[in-house]
């Protein structure tokens, strides 16, 4: 899995090439986590058009970032989000309080 | 049809991606849709996921993954030798996961469940686990 | 880096392409270059088709595929339980083979021993065949 | 393996398109074969551009049709032959008697 950062704001931007499974997800938390913290930021958008994969660890992945962005006052997002990924966020209930959007302008205007 | 195989792997957690690769290049000669190739790498990443991070809980043990095919079922077993389950029932409900520090989000076997058409839990405390899944492909059916 | 691998298939003639399929995806964590893991395939091919057609010549059987990763070292044991080799020197030998009928060219061994480091060949007559082949990943090594 | 068959004058052309191992030579055998004699051809060329893979398998199923096609007075060509396939032909000899052309073309005027 290969991430990419870009910072808009207070906005983190972070890109997702490749896989979503158990292994991966511990080094993504991780690198996410250290770049929201390391530069202070508030928000977080989760670019989803690349993922080729996602398991159940995704959802773990996923509620674990909003509650950390929640803790500090601020909104995670999902863009790009594949039709199968968004059955898998469904079954679990994470778009209950995570939302989906077209396009990353249109998250931005949301946040 | 008939074609079987067997795979052992080292429960190691890059395996993950391994095992579901290989389940999926297997079931393949079934010549699954793209949707039902990835219902079946999604449920396998789940039960060796399970195996490794339950079972064995990131101690060396082997997960063993076996693939029948009959016709146009796949069935997929997934086994470990690890520390088993003791409530099979409560282990099945959604959001019910023993490791919330791992960010699990206890919904592995409700995905299996959804992407796959059977699903038998058969576990000993201190002996193993045994997921067996089957899958219908309807692809193959249509096309015979 | 350290892993293995055991996969057990029917030997059904069907299943060489798989088997070279599964070792390949298997040593791609060597990242290999696409010479390497084409070397690794045909050599795979040859000890798969060896055990199914020579091994149990057709009968059932099941061909064992056993992978082990050493540091940049990909170990590939084939083995079977079919009908062994009376005399090595000779099946080793270019142009050797009991089944011209085949249109075998009895070049199974030596584009083994081409494209991989190692060969080695244990046998019992009627008790089976193990094909022990090693290749030494250059990419890996030159990356660390 | 998806086969190709083409006939120009007393020449079959055969473009292959996959894998060549002893499951799927058995198969291309017995097409190449009927394609041949049920046609009355003399000559054929093979064209090896799309072959992906090729094991020994590929040297038993390429002597046989030289066999056949010189038994009928006719010749036997490669064209597009990758150097790996061409590495493992060298192997066996068989390049001492098939001989190998850059194009359909120039293995026509050499027939
Ligand atoms: N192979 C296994 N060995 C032991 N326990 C298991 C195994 N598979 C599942 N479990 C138990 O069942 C629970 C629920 O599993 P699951 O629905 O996949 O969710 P998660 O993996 O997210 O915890 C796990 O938390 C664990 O306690
Ligand atoms: N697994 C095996 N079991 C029994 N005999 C074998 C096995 N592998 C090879 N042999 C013998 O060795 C001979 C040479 O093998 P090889 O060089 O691969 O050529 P080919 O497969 O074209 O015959 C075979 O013809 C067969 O007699």
């Amino acid at each position: 899995m290969q991430l990419e950062f870009k910072t808009i704001d207070k906005t983190l931007i972070v890109k997702f090439n490749g896989e979503l499974d158990h292994h991966t997800a511990e080094n993504i938390r991780k690198e996410i986590d250290k770049f929201y913290s390391g530069n202070m930021l508030k928000n977080i958008i989760l670019d989803l058009e690349k993922l080729n994969f996602m398991d159940s660890s995704g959802i773990g992945l996923i509620l674990g970032r909003y509650k950390n962005v929640s803790q500090n006052g601020g909104k995670l997002c999902l863009v790009n989000v594949s039709p199968r990924v968004e059955k898998i966020l469904k079954m679990s209930g994470v778009l209950k309080i995570v939302k989906i959007f077209d396009s990353i302008t249109k998250a931005k205007e949301n946040i | 049809m008939e074609n079987s195989m067997k795979l052992e792997i080292p429960s190691k957690s890059q395996n993950e991606s391994f095992a579901r690769f290989v389940v999926a290049s297997f079931a393949s000669q079934l010549d699954p849709t793209i949707e039902e190739l990835a219902d079946i790498k999604t449920a396998v990443s789940e039960a060796v996921t399970n195996a490794i991070i339950h079972g064995y809980e990131n101690t060396q043990g082997t997960v063993i993954i076996k693939c029948k095919i009959e016709n146009n079922k796949l069935e997929v077993i997934v086994e470990d030798k690890g520390k088993g389950i003791k409530d099979i029932e409560k282990a099945k409900e959604p959001f019910y996961t023993s490791k919330p520090e791992l960010e699990r989000s206890g919904m592995g076997f409700t995905v299996m469940e959804t992407f796959m058409d059977e699903l038998e839990i058969e576990s000993t405390p201190e002996k193993g686990t045994i997921v067996k899944m089957v899958k219908e492909l309807k692809s193959t059916s249509s096309k015979e």
